[in-house]
């Protein structure tokens, strides 16, 4: 491969759809083709929702700093593991949660929907910190890289606001995400209205 | 015999995945394929030996070939070469009437001569001891030199390999 | 083949082996250390930055902000927008509004400093999500009102 | 319906249970293992100590998508898992699990259980070559590698075994362990063969071919949903065997201190005895760091390798002197 | 002054460069000079045989042209040399990278922020933005706050407001 | 007539059979159940979140692992010869069967060496020659 | 009983010799060639055993040579896979003619 | 199915040679966050490894350019935030140095303390990704559990757990009492402790002995014409440290050695870090030891008023010689702030060191590099 080839190897280029989705501030529709599943059935989709949500494999997926408080819920002292959440998969394709855990710029943009794009469905995201709901610290006037939030490029199921927000601060998005699939807040017994955060 | 029926199911099951394997292993241009198709066929062997009074063998079949001989076509051949190289080693032109016609006469000569001959059975074939102890004896005492021969040949397969294809330094193809 | 030779090498690493093997035997025995959260309660220290907040003083039932938007100024992210009123009769203007956009907030405390009358502090709040952005777009002075009908959340909130 | 076939047929779901049921204790007991060893709780949430996780997580293999990647070999690619996991199920047909328990007893068990591993690689190779993704294909390499070449110091330290038992039957093979176990006088041998096994099971330190920080996933890099978990199945199934291997041949199969169980002691002293083999393996998975794979494959070729012959032929002098 | 420093100083007036010497407990760093591109490479190549490692190469958008600012320092004693080369008319400056590997990607970030060109340099592709915003060179300074290459250079102010100078020099 | 092993291995296949249908059922439950969205990436190959350059299946990974392959095909093949012996073992006569067993164990060995020699196990840094 | 007659078997023998004659007429790559042989030893392995079941009055004799057969096999297939190296090393370009759908 | 899509070029255009090139990264479990590695590669061997930087670019200079001191901290903050405080603390010094404000001392030491504290933190982490990046699972999480017993220390002052916004100009916004005091103790007997698990674990175990000997070696030459600084530089034997060299604050007071190393290879990197952590907790206890009483927080202008021309500063981060240079044109807002931040040069490294090695070589010699990816591309 000559010079001129391998210069362009390592040059990154936005994709076409990243700078249409910058544009429409959303992701818009993302689903291409969409046939359903073979059959739809209640109480078989129930079932399955509760597996998922106590099933959620997160994806390696670091950025910037809330990266380490992400690696930080993995670790003993948080430990994530508790809600069978422990299974950090390299892959997205074998992995059931996305954590945007960090500032999203837009070279990073165009990586961040492939994966999105490659996990198999059903998928969520978590938007973890200030930068990847809003742009956090960095959506300032003059900002010419950093996407302000997540949820312009891919849909997004729950914010953890905090910059960087405690391990706790997430694990409590997970359970919100987990309430969210199964319509049921984890863990049981269920924990009084008072206990939960004040807000 | 209550399962007569039964085993022989399977034996046609066996005689089916040794057509089958061997056909797609003839004509399956994907490499990968092909081979996956061999070791079926392979497997049909195996299961034909079992018939043959030889479970042994049968394994010794599928250890060998499928655990070996196929994964080493296959890996050998791809850790060396992409698919647009090994296009590249076509030998000869490719006439797949003359070799049909080939192969038919073939089988069809052969087995005509197969049906046509009376076979002799000798006397107390097939009652012999078949255990894996008496194989092992005669393997060391009767073919005692062949044992010996059959590793010496292999090491040779080893060194000629290896002196063929390493280049003596660094982990890769000499260029 | 290093230093050590074929054999010693080998008596070396399967020693280490073994070491290391004991290492992880004797942490398994040891007690967890973790902190099961939404069953236990974790010790946030004080001094927790959580969001911004303002301060509740028992005194005059209400927050001291004057409304000179030093706090807004001092933020370097925007997030403080402070509006105040002049009501009749009143010296002062007294505070209308109070929104603090904790999705672009830093945590830096140039808010917390800059504040002439100490009317902010950072809250407790260590563990909030939610399913939108804007429900992190605080209204500072209904969270205050909202505390003040809590007593307990006040205490928790704003020391 | 004959008696027979009724047999067999109540075999095959015995045996693919358990494969199944084994898949979910080993996953337990290795995600509870590891958490303790790191001082955490693990699975807690799901079921009382989370001992529901691995159903929940299996149901929810189940609704997963399935991704077929757009330049994958579609058929090869779909196929590889079912490859991978119908095989592992076989050597459970002759394990003996006590005196007994055993399915069916062979002269040859022993050279039918390494034929029947033996397919896993095919399955592997199939995997990672279908999927068409550059670190599935290095996983599949490094993996084939490995797993060929850690058969050879397998094997051969199983033959020294053979050598002092001359047969290859299970049964024949704990009967003759009737004063002793083998591990006793062959302790080289078992180590041999324990770390062959380690290697053959792709478990760390020689997972290199699922080496995390270097290949993703290695060979199941592009697998979602189900195919995904049968390689897990498959890799747990084979983990046992292995395991009950080592227990056969070495630690005396089911013999055991007699128990006030009946039959079921055999079994009892058998699954303690391949569990506690079991836990040694994740007990190091969570110990070790990774060894790299010229190292892998010089350790086999140097050290196994000519440790395992060495062993082999003094056996066979030995055996012969006595 | 350490003898290394010392000989360095002089090693580079023989080969006709000045150092000046600045306060470093006001500035941070021994000296500076400025210097005119063609003797840039001439330069480095006398630092690197004194042994002095690049601190950074980074730019900085003034009239009248864009100067490129070089840091180097020692690993053995305290001496940290500040060199400003301003850019010619096609922006463009020659690379050190083949001198001082380091520069490499100094360089091809300065082309990023600021559109510089490194004439020579091997690999000239963006690093850290990406190809589309060849053109945004992010920190170049509008035309409002542009300033005066020398309005920018050191002036002591002696009354800076509030602050006690202090009086020490080395 | 089938021999009686035949009975065995048609357990085996009953086995795999029930092996096969296990493999194949949660697929076929899953097929039913299972979503099929596909965004636009969904069937690309993953390569770290970047567009992949080209096919693995262009890639030739050198010959350093088929070596591997090589060394162990002649191995394997070799060692399962020993299998019958190891079985006669006990009946082979004593001096006879020891030398014909360590003679075979030598050769195998003389192997591993030549291969050892040539330095096939020693993977070097490789720098590139200019 | 088909299972118990010598023809059977030697038929699929003559069946597999003559797909791997076809094979080695019609696959133009040398790979393809190789399973071909594999194919053609195997039915040559078929027969013996074939002949040492129905024919031979030890029951030994047709085993070995069969297990020597699938030792010369590896061998053969272990030089092949390197003579192919080997070929290929020594003709690197090769006529864009003859290029044909073959892959992996 | 018979994949098709595959375009066959004429054989001509086969390639003889057997590269091929191979995307690490952005999203990758060893590329720290989002490094993406270009690797061209022959079989298991890398022959040229590029980095493509920028997936963490944050424009933290750009910004810089628009905010007065007291805004730019958080910045400061979240480039290298796994060591956050040296960050901040050579922002405030080169403000301090500018306009030459005077420090209490006690601020100095407590600055010196969390810093070295924080330099301890950024250790732990490295020690537990180094070896995730080996494959060793377990030893992250213990750093991890000695990790945040430091952030809680750490937490309990400055209130936040990673990315610190703890120091001003003129001291520290928040004075540390005796609880900090006694706990820090408590904190570095037990480190010292935990020393011994890390050694027995990791240290003495062949198999990470073996994947780290020899890997990744930087000469010293290799070392000078990069630039290279910190724990990279002093696993070559390059005796620099700009604690020592270039002393600041109140690192003269304190007596501590400068771990080295020989080869220049992975291991002594590993050495050097480990030692450093241990130098780390004599600097805080002599520190500790020493800490004068008095303000926390100097006495500093409202608005600060910089004289015009450049400056710079440099400290010791975790990672090696971080500098600021700033270009003030007056005012109170810098007309350009250059940072050199250690870890850019560190990774510049990588091209060379990755030649010719093996894949799972190149992630050990990157993960002992230690870096920060966000902070590199700033
Ligand atoms: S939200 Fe804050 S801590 Fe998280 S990535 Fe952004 S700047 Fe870092
Ligand atoms: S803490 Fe900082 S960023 Fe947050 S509101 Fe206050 S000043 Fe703004
Ligand atoms: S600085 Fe304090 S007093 Fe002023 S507006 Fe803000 S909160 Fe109110």
């Amino acid at each position: 491969m000559g010079d001129q080839e391998r210069g362009k190897l390592e040059v990154h280029s936005y994709s076409a759809e990243l700078q249409e989705r910058l544009q429409r501030g959303e992701p818009g529709n993302l689903v291409v083709r969409d046939p359903g599943p073979l059959v739809k059935n209640k109480i078989a989709d129930q079932i399955f929702d509760i597996c998922r949500a106590n099933s959620l494999w997160p994806m390696t997926f670091g950025l910037a700093c809330c990266a380490i408080e992400m690696m930080s819920l993995g670790m003993a002292r948080f430990d994530i593991s508790r809600f069978g959440s422990e299974v950090f998969r390299p892959s997205p394709r074998q992995s059931d949660l996305m954590i945007v855990a960090g500032t999203v710029n837009k070279k990073m943009a165009s990586a961040v929907m492939t994966l999105y794009d490659q996990m198999p469905s059903p998928k969520w995201v978590i938007a973890m910190g200030n930068c990847a709901i809003s742009g956090g610290p960095f959506a300032v006037e003059e900002n010419y890289n950093v996407v302000e939030g997540v949820d312009k490029l891919i849909p997004v199921d729950v914010y953890v606001p905090g910059c960087p927000p405690r391990p706790e601060g997430l694990l409590e998005g997970i359970l919100k995400l987990q309430e969210k699939i199964s319509g049921v807040r984890h863990p049981f017994p269920q924990r009084k209205m008072s206990d939960a955060p004040s807000y | 015999m209550a399962y007569g029926t039964f085993t022989e199911v399977f034996f046609y099951l066996f005689v089916t995945l040794i057509i089958f394997g061997a056909l797609v292993a003839v004509s399956s241009p994907i490499l990968m394929k092909a081979v996956m198709g061999l070791a079926m066929a392979m497997f049909g062997v195996a299961g034909l030996y079992l018939y043959l009074n030889s479970p042994f063998l049968a394994l010794m079949q599928i250890l060998i070939y499928v655990g070996a001989v196929c994964i080493m076509i296959v890996f050998g051949i791809m850790v060396g070469y992409t698919p647009k190289e090994l296009a590249a080693y076509a030998v000869g032109p490719k006439n797949t009437v003359l070799a049909l016609i080939a192969s038919l006469l073939t089988i069809g000569v052969l087995q005509f001569g197969i049906l046509k001959t009376v076979w002799v059975q000798a006397s107390g074939a097939g009652a012999g001891d078949y255990s894996l102890a008496h194989l092992g004896e005669t393997l060391m005492v009767r073919y005692g030199l062949a044992f010996e021969l059959i590793s010496v040949v292999l090491l040779i397969a080893i060194v000629g390999a290896v002196a063929i294809t390493w280049n003596g330094k660094r982990g890769g193809l000499s260029k | 083949m290093s230093k050590r030779g074929y054999f010693g090498e080998l008596w070396f690493g399967a020693k280490s082996l073994l070491i290391g093997l004991k290492v992880t035997i004797v942490e398994m025995f040891k007690p967890i250390v973790t902190v099961q959260y939404p069953r236990e309660e974790c010790d946030i220290t004080p001094n927790y930055r959580g969001h911004v907040e303002l301060v509740f003083n028992p005194e005059t039932g209400g927050c001291d902000c004057i409304v000179c938007g030093m706090c807004a100024k001092a933020c370097p992210s925007d997030c403080i927008v402070v509006k105040g009123e002049k009501k009749e009769g009143e010296k002062r203007k007294s505070l209308s509004l109070f929104s603090l956009d904790f999705t672009k907030c830093s945590l830096c405390g140039s808010c917390v400093e800059a504040c002439p009358k100490s009317a902010l502090d950072y809250s407790q709040d260590y563990n909030i999500a939610g399913f939108t952005r804007e429900e992190f777009h605080y209204d500072l002075i209904e969270r205050l009102e909202r505390r003040h009908i809590q007593p307990l959340a006040a205490a928790a909130g704003g020391n | 319906m004959p008696p027979e076939l009724l047999r067999m047929i109540i075999a095959a779901v015995l045996v693919v249970s358990f494969v199944f049921l084994n898949a979910m204790v080993l996953g337990y007991m290795e995600r509870k293992v590891s958490a303790h060893i790191q001082r955490r709780p693990g699975l807690m949430e799901v079921g009382p100590h989370g001992v529901l996780q691995l159903i929940i997580d299996g149901l929810k293999l189940i609704g997963k998508q399935l991704v077929v990647p757009e330049g994958s070999n579609k058929f090869l690619f779909r196929l590889a898992p079912l490859l991978s996991f119908a095989p592992c199920v076989l050597p459970f047909v002759v394990i003996p699990f006590s005196r007994k328990l055993q399915i069916v007893s062979m002269d040859v068990s022993l050279i039918f259980i390494l034929a029947m591993t033996s397919i896993n690689v095919v399955a592997i190779l199939v995997a990672g070559w279908a999927s068409n993704n550059k670190y599935s294909l290095f996983g599949t390499f490094r993996s084939v590698a490995q797993a060929v070449s850690y058969e050879i110091p397998m094997l051969l330290s199983l033959l020294s075994i053979i050598l002092m038992t001359s047969t290859f039957s299970l049964q024949g093979i704990i009967a003759a362990q009737k004063y002793y176990w083998f591990i006793l006088v062959q302790p080289l041998a078992f180590i041999i063969y324990f770390i062959s096994g380690l290697a053959e099971t792709n478990r760390a330190p020689f997972d290199l071919p699922e080496a995390e920080s270097e290949l993703t996933a290695g060979f199941h890099t592009e697998y979602s949903g189900m195919g995904f978990s049968f390689f897990f199945l498959a890799e747990y199934a084979n983990m046992f065997t292995v395991c009950s291997i080592a227990t056969i041949l070495f630690l005396g199969g089911w013999k055991g201190i007699p128990l006030p169980l009946g039959d079921f002691t055999g079994i009892v002293w058998f699954m303690l005895k391949v569990y506690g083999l079991l836990f040694v393996m994740i007990w190091a998975r969570w110990t070790y760091p990774r060894v790299r794979f010229d190292q892998l494959m010089s350790f086999c070729w140097k050290y196994l390798i000519p440790f395992a012959l060495a062993n082999l032929l003094i056996t066979a002098v030995v055996v012969k002197l006595i | 002054m350490h003898p290394a420093t010392e000989k360095l100083v002089s090693d580079l007036k023989g080969k006709n460069f000045t150092l000046a010497a600045c306060d470093y407990a006001e500035r941070g760093y021994h000296f500076e000079i400025d210097l005119a591109a063609d003797r840039l490479r001439e330069f480095a190549q006398c630092l690197l045989e004194q042994e002095m490692y690049l601190v950074f190469v980074g730019g900085l958008h003034v009239e009248p042209a864009i100067e490129v600012i070089y840091q180097f320092a020692s690993y053995d004693r305290p001496c940290r040399v500040v060199l400003r080369v301003a850019v010619d008319n096609n922006n463009a400056i020659p690379t050190i990278s083949d001198i001082y590997q380091g520069a490499n990607w100094h360089e091809r970030e300065t082309r990023d922020f600021f559109g510089v060109t490194f004439t020579g340099h091997p690999n000239p592709v963006p690093l850290i933005l990406a190809e589309e915003d060849v053109d945004l060179k992010p920190l170049l300074k509008t035309d409002a706050n542009l300033k005066e290459s020398a309005a920018l250079r050191w002036v002591r102010v002696e009354e800076q407001p509030e602050t006690d100078e202090k009086a020490d020099k080395d | 007539m089938p021999a009686p092993h035949v009975l065995d291995f048609v357990y085996v296949i009953v086995v795999l059979a029930g092996g096969i249908i296990a493999g194949f059922a949660p697929f076929v439950i899953s097929d039913i159940f299972r979503p099929r969205v596909e965004n636009k990436k969904t069937l690309l190959t993953y390569e770290c979140g970047m567009d992949p350059f080209g096919s693995a299946w262009d890639i030739r990974f050198g010959a350093a692992y088929y070596l591997y392959a090589l060394i162990f095909l002649a191995f394997d093949v070799d060692i399962l010869y020993l299998f019958p012996v190891a079985a006669a073992y006990d009946r082979v006569s004593g001096f006879m069967g020891v030398m014909e067993f360590a003679i075979f164990v030598g050769i195998l060995t003389l192997a591993i060496a030549y291969v050892w020699v040539k330095g096939v196990f020693t993977w070097a840094i490789k720098r590139e020659e200019n | 009983m088909i299972s118990g007659n010598l023809h059977t078997y030697l038929i699929v023998a003559v069946f597999l010799l003559g797909l791997g004659l076809y094979g080695m007429m019609q696959h133009r790559s040398l790979i393809g060639m190789l399973i071909s042989i594999e194919l053609i030893l195997n039915g040559a392995g078929l027969n013996f055993m074939a002949f040492n079941r129905f024919l031979a009055p030890d029951p030994t004799t047709g085993q070995i040579f069969t297990l020597f057969i699938m030792g010369l096999a590896a061998a053969e297939a272990a030089i092949a896979v390197s003579l192919i190296f080997a070929v290929y090393r020594k003709y690197k370009t090769s006529d864009p003619e003859q290029i044909s759908d073959l892959r992996g | 199915m018979e994949t098709a899509q595959l375009n066959l070029e004429p054989a001509t255009d086969i390639q003889h040679d057997n590269r091929y090139y191979l995307n690490m990264g952005p999203q990758h479990p060893s590329t720290h966050g989002v490094l993406r590695v270009l690797l061209e590669m022959d079989g298991e061997y890398i022959l040229d490894p590029q980095p493509v930087l920028g997936y963490g670019h944050r424009m933290h200079e750009k910004m810089a350019e628009h905010k007065n001191w007291m805004a730019f901290m958080p910045n400061t903050g979240r480039m290298d935030y796994a060591a956050a405080l040296p960050y901040n603390h050579g922002f405030v010094s080169l403000f301090e140095r500018l306009c030459g404000i005077e420090v209490p001392e006690r601020a100095e030491y407590i600055r010196v303390i969390t810093s070295e504290l924080n330099r301890l933190v950024s250790h732990h982490l490295w020690l537990g990704a180094f070896l995730l990046d080996l494959g060793a699972f377990t030893p992250i999480l213990y750093t991890f559990i000695d990790r945040e017993k430091v952030l809680d220390i750490l937490e309990d002052i400055t209130g936040s757990r990673l990315t610190y916004c703890y120091f001003r100009v003129g001291g520290v916004c928040k004075d540390i009492d005796d609880k900090f005091v006694t706990r820090t103790r408590e904190f570095i007997k037990y480190q010292r402790e935990r020393f011994d698990v890390y050694n027995k674990l990791v240290t003495g175990n062949i198999i990470f002995l073996k994947r780290v000997e020899g890997v990744g070696v930087i000469s010293k030459d290799m070392a000078l014409r990069y630039g290279v600084t910190g724990p990279v530089a002093r696993g070559s034997g390059i005796n620099y440290d700009v604690r020592k060299n270039e002393p600041y604050s109140v690192y003269p007071r304190f007596d501590f050695e400068i771990p080295l190393g020989e080869n220049g290879d992975s291991l002594d990197r590993y050495m050097v870090r480990l030692n450093e952590m241990e130098q780390s907790l004599r600097i805080i206890e002599q520190a500790l030891d020493q800490l004068p009483a008095g303000p926390f927080l100097g006495k500093v202008p409202k608005k600060l008023k910089m004289p015009v021309g450049d400056s710079s500063f440099a400290v010791e981060a975790a990672r090696g010689e971080l500098t600021y240079y700033m270009v003030s044109g007056g005012g109170d807002i810098p007309y350009r702030l250059k940072i050199r931040v250690p870890s850019y040069s560190n990774l510049s490294i990588l091209p060379e060191l990755g030649q010719g090695i093996l894949l799972s070589d190149l992630v050990t010699a990157m993960g002992s590099l230690d870096l920060v990816i966000p902070e590199i591309d700033r």
